[in-house]
């Protein structure tokens, strides 16, 4: 982020379940009516999160660990931050032998969005960022 | 999403609306499952009313294809633009297992065409 | 990257050919020498830029089509940027089918990396950065 | 690259020395094949003079755990520190077709052990 251009922001807090991506959708059906995105882009960036929160649902570890969603508002685009207290790690062999049909997730959020982002926060845990041009 | 199993003409016909994502895609696979253990080789999945689909639903439609790849094939039929654009991004619409349907009418042809052969 | 900062860079231009990989991972070992990187360090960079490069000889279509790398020094981290002339596409069938094998990549640079950048250049192409703290 | 196959008292066992990268790794994938096609149960694969890996030799490597796995397994002999390390990111660590020695005289304890049962 350009630390020139002060962002404004919508939160979202949520347990890391399963059964809350619809919520989450919801959420950023707002973000993308307050940014004025078009239908074609809401959907894509509506995927891209919930490939991203999926991941950190999964991921996250502990039972009902918070999931933070953020979404930055810049004047050229979006951004949505998803953040999981669990560490980014391979999956295992057993996910591994679900022939084809697993690892979609990452490909699916580079190629939706203008720009995909993967850090690792300090101290643990995961926060991924999505990125859509306005412009 | 609410998932319903019926049939057009010999095939089997689910029928799905709603929202598809890695919440509720378990339903999806075992519907496909079970038709494709009464040994379907051709399944139709009616997208009409699905307004949203993920990864959750499309690997849940991928599992599917490999299933029925070599003996016959999935069939889609009408697909919003959303869907259909993220069915063609996920390179679906090159699988020889997969075809995309505009409604029940085209389908049907494409049954009636595949016993004929 | 900080607008405030301005960072250091060596390059490297290849033809986009694996036989140029080991050329690509003796130019970290020079960048990781100016860093003055750990061994254990240098090892995770090579092989996050490594899947990289890889990734774009596969999918930069055209034959021979350069690729650009770029070392970015920065007071704190370093910035590999990995650019090529292909757009980000998903796996086909048949790449699926390779069960469990592939798709290993992005999840390996994500996991080995402080931070992993997807990005799309305007006008086509790819291009990908990954970092690594200092500190 | 190179890549040498030799046997450890009954099992057959791959040398390779260098650096194992996308470019060179489908020599590897044709040393395991070959081995795997002769019918072996356990192949050993020698990786002390291995400086570098990346996913090129770890899909190799993996390919043929999978092949393994249900009859025996693939043991890797003297990784060094960031290979070995590299190896348990992947996950090949806890996976019962993979066994990771210090030294061969280890491996044909394994190997013994392995005949006994
Ligand atoms: N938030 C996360 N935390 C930890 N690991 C993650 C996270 N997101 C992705 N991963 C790792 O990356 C792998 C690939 O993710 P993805 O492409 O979404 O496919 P899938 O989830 O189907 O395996 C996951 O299996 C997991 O090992
Ligand atoms: N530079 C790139 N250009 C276009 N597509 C890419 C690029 N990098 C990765 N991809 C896509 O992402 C997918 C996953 O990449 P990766 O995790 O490295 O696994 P693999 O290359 O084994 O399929 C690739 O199959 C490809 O479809």
């Amino acid at each position: 982020m350009n630390a020139a251009e002060p962002a404004r922001c919508m939160r979202l807090t949520v347990d890391a379940e399963p059964a809350r991506l619809a919520d989450i959708r919801r959420f950023v059906d707002e973000v993308g009516t307050v940014a004025a995105l078009r239908s074609e882009r809401l959907f894509d960036l509506k995927v891209a999160v919930s490939e991203a929160c999926a991941n950190a649902v999964e991921h996250s570890g502990g039972n009902h660990a918070p999931l933070h969603i953020c979404a930055w508002f810049h004047s050229d685009r979006l951004i949505f931050e998803i953040s999981d207290s669990g560490d980014f790690r391979l999956p295992g062999a057993e996910r591994r032998g679900q022939a084809g049909t697993r690892g979609l997730g990452l490909p699916l959020m580079a190629a939706l969005m203008d720009e995909l982002r993967i850090q690792k926060t300090p101290g643990g845990g995961t926060s991924v960022s999505l990125c859509v041009r306005l412009t | 999403m609410q998932v319903d199993s019926t049939r057009l003409l010999d095939a089997p016909l689910i029928e799905v609306a709603g929202e598809i994502d890695h919440g509720n895609a378990s339903l999806l696979t075992a519907a496909f499952e079970s038709t494709i253990d009464e040994g379907a080789d051709i399944v139709l999945l009616d997208l009409s009313d699905v307004t949203y689909l993920d990864s959750g639903g499309i690997s849940a439609i991928l599992a599917a294809v490999r299933h029925l790849r070599d003996r016959g094939w999935l069939g889609a039929i009408n697909p919003n633009a959303n869907v259909r654009r993220l069915l063609e991004i996920v390179g679906l619409s090159v699988d020889n297992g997969f075809r995309v349907f505009a409604d029940r009418t085209e389908a049907e042809k494409a049954l009636g065409e595949s016993s004929e052969s």
